[in-house]
């Protein structure tokens, strides 16, 4: 069988970790299932016979308990990587991450920093049966202290995770699950841009598609068809989310004048609302309709059967492109919303 | 503990004795049923008519003999790998497998059959079992529970805080731990230090039981008495019930990468249902040679006709409103979802 | 010593938790704590005296035992009220809220309701170390299933609970903390507003302000002083969170064009985030100014003797209600914000 | 587990002996310096100078007999309860106080004293001691560590995974459990129905120590032995020390509507302090009875200038800068966080 061309995320993911192992005796991986296994999703696979179980094993099966021996080890210079399975399985250690990793270097006025990354494999798509599909983000992001990244594709996935391994702060690494098997051509290693900082994935001139993780690929797929019926959409891939550098979202909306936001999660309360009311603040005086968000349903994740109706596609990205007060086809009801 | 062994034949105990005949023939026919339903599923599975499915084949033992010792006024708080459990406590067997074919999260409705949804986040079902029969005390009513985890979940901390509520509270449950020797790819001994699991019930003042979990007789007799004791006031208790997985985890899993495939050899010599036919034949429990050979056909015959409508009623696509989606978030759908509920019916009139 | 006049929100949910059990003989109360010694904040002192051990207790010290334990209770037709200490000690039975407590209607079907009051007394200001002073709303509201709501009033804290304890939803009713001595002329037993329709505290014509819980003395407070100072605020009290019925809000900053949206939590990724998103996409063709966000700093909970640079007091607001573009005042600064 | 009674007398053991005279004397002496510190904080909290003390006096025998079994690179990580485990394990007296004192969350360089924050979420500390002794041996330091929990702490999952984690990775860590009978005010037996809390190691395969936690000198040589043997491979271990609180669980605390003074009363007369200055005395173990005199007016003189330190050193208030907030939220502070710098700067120069 010919090996599909280019590098799939998950290749990428298990390459990065591969390399930080190699590089620094102090990185270690461990979590359920990384070992002989190579996780349930196999981005661990081999590690184990190539760095041994010193390097790379499981744990007993117990979330809090991995997050809390994670901050032990890397208050002892350790650069733990450990593996929480699936995004709903990280919630058993919601406790030990917002009230320990994500403040020891404040509580400790930087005496103690906590460089562990937290994978975390999240949003759906694949067909998972409940609690293997929850778009978990705006839990992290609305916790300082953490890192909270995730990259839209693979050479993204290389570089940011091993900028997470290298990176003094606890990193939430979240994994866009669906999108373990997208491909690209690249060589790695390699090193893209650091991961504070939001890329613009394709220019456009039209409106913002600002988004991350999972929906890279969605919006760049919605900017194509919207680019072959003659509208420019510009994506934004935000990559860290937080803390937010938010200069190049403001800039692109101030040049376009529309923004659409787009993630997976559940609209309500969901870090596009972040986006959105900070584009609302920032872009106030730019923009020339309302910024508005695209996301999932307000309701639990979906059985395998439904979740194409709750998960954003490229014409529900388009559909809100469309809403956004093109001058000639759009006229205000008097309700502040604006209908065809 | 063990009443049976692997050759069917019995073993003395001191404190226990083997369910009676007709008891023993109908935890047979009940693995019996539960072994085609696993093998069915399983195909299933390979098929791609179920999105996942979790085998326990060679936990039938484990799975039946606990659940045939419940009354008939107790819960089950079964896991993902409890499917045949589910069906010997009476669950239609389809609806067992809706999770499992992505229609819904819950197929059964669970008041109904006295059966919890089968939980997946490990160990959480647990503390539930202990509400509930908490609940059911309050009000006067003598409902025991039977909560279900595996050998991995024991290691969560909701494990312990549900054995803790349930000792301190002196709730009538049974904690019935199938230690089938793995958590997916980790082996037990990643898993704990401890002698036995049983051995966790001591930092509780509970009752610890450490079952041979491919004996139904045992599982049966043990289980039995631990929900007698524990419906008297006895307390709650756990029973590891040993056995072994000998499927992969579930159709997606892929065992050769962590196991030793003599291992799986070694258990399936100690299946649950070759002791159980042996008894039966030996003992003549279900009368002479012949009259055996048709009985023991009977029970393959009506486990394949169960097999089969499983089969034939999951072909036919259940009907699955988009809609639904919004119609149980909450006690009555709120305004946004209302407003969401259109616009989705909006997308699905352009599609 | 004369009685201070007036109900205190902390005796108000008292008085409601004690109604509550005596007219519901299916209604009990537990956690940590609130037998005996009636809570730490003693919300439910007196009431094991008056109804025994029965109805009122203390359980082992576990969080998420404590919650899964109402779970399994409620599935069996009681409706337990449960206690977390404080917000943060909330944390350890995240898993047990979000993937059951949140989900168990929808799982099934609506064959299993379960009503469940989580009562959480959140923020700060009350000088407590850290891990006391959380304003963990945005955790909750992301989630759906649950109604998470918060009363700002004492009236509003007797009436709301009430309605939290009859409501078949599983709620989240978090206690603004440091609002449990503020105290109101009111007669109980009293029924206010449905709790899940937002309600104009105060009118005004110049801005909204749009806040909840222990915010909304500080935005009366604001709006008081702006008063004197000849400009006129609206002060909307949203009360239930999530689901949000946002018809109140929105209402009332299209006819005011201005809003400022205040809450204690840090601001990034809060829940004034979907507030602020909310309204600039209702209200766009209304909106005279950008809305605005107040809040906590985007850092960990400060230290007792720090905390006062976090909370949003008075004047925070009021600077940032002199920051919405008032014609006569400001000029754009051609970067999208707006400088004097 | 006892090797002095409350009236200062030797008992007899068959595997442990008691730390020699030195040792013994040592002991005495951090307790004192530990009850006055206890009474110290108290006072300045009362005085409304601190902003709360969790007092530990009748504890000072299971806090300082358990710091001084640890090694110079050994760890500890401490509860809030654990002041004078802190001072006696050599962290500066003041700086256990600025948690308390509102300055800031952990008022000391964890690194240098080898002692992790003291930990508010209970339970969450001992994983964290699993990590670090595991971290240590990889690095090839021969690092132990002593986690310290309360009686209630020990019903939190955190701690269950912690046992079980430490146990089966083989950490040297020793679980030092204070019952002080007391979680605020919930008794022992609403936490958990084990015979002792002790008797949870079983259930990790680990060992379990139930010692008389008012006895400074069986809770050193327990600690120490429990220390040697997981140093040398042999397994973590959970010590069980029995004590009281005495004083209230915070100053803000009203343990009359939960305590019958009596209990109070009962656990004084066992006060750890009681029975150590009585075996000095009866066994001479600082000398004559002059000699005695004098070591012991120095000691209470030494343990005065440490408390009249703390307390004028804690008058001089400290700088708090507000700037400070935003320093070590990350390793460097990020655009967000300078723009919000920025902007309170704006509102300190306009107050
Ligand atoms: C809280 C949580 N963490 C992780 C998982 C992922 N997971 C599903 S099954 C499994 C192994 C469980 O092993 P065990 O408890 O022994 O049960 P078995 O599958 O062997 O029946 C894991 C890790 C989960 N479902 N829930
Ligand atoms: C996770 C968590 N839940 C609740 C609390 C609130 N709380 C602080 S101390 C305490 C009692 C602890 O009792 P115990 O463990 O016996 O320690 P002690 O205070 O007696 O030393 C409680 C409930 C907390 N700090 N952390
Ligand atoms: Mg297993
Ligand atoms: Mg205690």
């Amino acid at each position: 069988m010919a090996a599909a061309p280019g590098v799939s995320m998950g290749e990428a993911l298990n390459r990065a970790l591969h390399d930080a192992i190699e590089q620094d005796p102090d990185v270690l991986v461990y979590g359920e299932d990384v070992g002989p296994l190579g996780g349930v999703f196999r981005i661990t696979d081999g590690l184990i016979g190539e760095f041994g179980p010193e390097r790379v094993f499981d744990s007993p099966l117990a979330e809090a308990g991995i997050v809390g021996t994670a901050i032990g080890m890397a208050m002892y210079g350790l650069r733990p990587v450990v593996e929480m399975q699936f995004d709903a399985f990280a919630y058993p250690a919601f406790e030990q991450v917002v009230s320990h990793l994500a403040k020891m270097r404040n509580r400790t006025r930087g005496a103690v920093a906590l460089p562990v990354v937290l994978r975390v494999p999240y949003g759906g798509g694949i067909g998972g049966v409940e609690h293997h599909s929850d778009s978990s983000e705006a839990y992290y992001t609305h916790t300082p202290g953490l890192r909270v990244v995730t990259p839209g594709t693979p050479a993204d996935a290389y570089s940011m995770l091993r900028e997470a391994v290298e990176c003094d702060d606890p990193v939430v690494f979240l994994e866009p699950k669906r999108r373990y098997w997208s491909r690209q051509e690249v060589d790695l290693p390699v090193r893209t841009e650091p991961m504070a900082t939001p890329v613009v994935r394709r220019p456009g001139t039209d409106a913002t598609l600002v988004t991350y993780g999972p929906m890279v690929e969605t919006a760049l797929e919605a900017a194509e068809t919207a680019a072959a019926e003659g509208r420019s959409l510009e994506v934004v891939d935000v990559r860290q989310l937080a803390p937010l550098d938010d200069g190049v979202v403001t800039a692109s909306v101030r040049r376009t004048g529309r923004a659409v936001v787009v993630h997976e999660a559940s609209v309500f309360g969901g870090y596009g609302a972040e986006l959105a009311a900070r584009i609302g603040e920032r872009c106030f005086h730019y923009l020339e309709a309302p910024v508005l968000r695209v996301g999932g349903l307000d309701v639990p994740y979906p059985p395998p059967k439904l979740e194409h109706h709750h998960l954003p596609d490229a014409n529900r990205v388009l559909a809100a492109v469309d809403r956004l007060q093109w001058e000639s086809e759009w006229t205000d009801d008097g309700e502040g919303r604006v209908r065809p | 503990m063990r009443l049976v062994d692997r050759h069917g034949r019995r073993v003395g105990h001191s404190s226990f004795t083997a369910p009676d005949p007709a008891r023993l023939v109908e935890l047979h026919r009940a693995m019996l049923i539960g072994r085609r339903f696993n093998q069915q599923a399983g195909t299933l599975a390979r098929q791609g008519r179920l999105a996942v499915y979790p085998s326990s084949t060679g936990q039938e033992a484990a799975q039946v003999g606990g659940v045939l010792a419940l009354s008939d006024q107790d819960w089950l708080f079964p896991t993902y790998r409890d499917s045949v459990a589910l069906v010997a406590h009476g669950v239609d067997p389809v609806r067992t497998l809706t999770l499992f074919r992505g229609d819904w999260h819950c197929g059964y409705d669970p008041h109904r059959y006295r059966c919890a949804p089968q939980c997946t986040p490990l160990a959480t079902n647990a503390s539930h079992a202990v509400g509930l029969t908490y609940a059911a005390r309050r009000k006067g009513r003598d409902v025991a529970a039977l909560a279900m985890m595996g050998d991995g979940a024991t290691s969560e901390g909701d494990a312990h805080e549900a054995y803790n509520f349930a000792a301190v509270w002196n709730t009538p449950v049974v904690f019935l731990v199938q230690n089938n020797h793995w958590a997916i790819s980790v082996p037990l001994h990643r898993q704990t230090a401890a002698p036995t699991l049983a051995h966790k019930a001591v930092g509780y003042g509970m009752k610890g039981y450490h079952v041979d979990g491919n004996d139904a007789a045992a599982v049966y007799a043990v289980v039995s008495h631990a929900l007698a004791e524990a419906r008297a006031g006895g307390g709650p208790a756990i029973v590891e019930a040993v056995t072994y997985r000998v499927d992969p985890h579930t159709n997606a899993d892929a065992p050769q990468r962590y196991r030793d495939p003599a291992e799986v050899e070694h258990w399936k010599e100690r299946d649950p249902l070759i002791r159980s036919e042996r008894l039966i034949r030996d003992e003549g429990l279900l009368g002479d040679a012949e009259e055996t050979e048709r009985a023991l056909a009977a029970f393959g015959a009506e486990a394949d006709a169960i097999a089969d409508t499983v089969r034939e009623r999951l072909a036919g696509a259940e009907e699955l409103d988009p809609r639904s989606l919004f119609t149980d978030v909450y006690a009555t759908v709120p305004p946004l979802l209302e407003q969401e509920r259109a616009v989705l019916a909006d997308e699905l009139r352009e599609v």
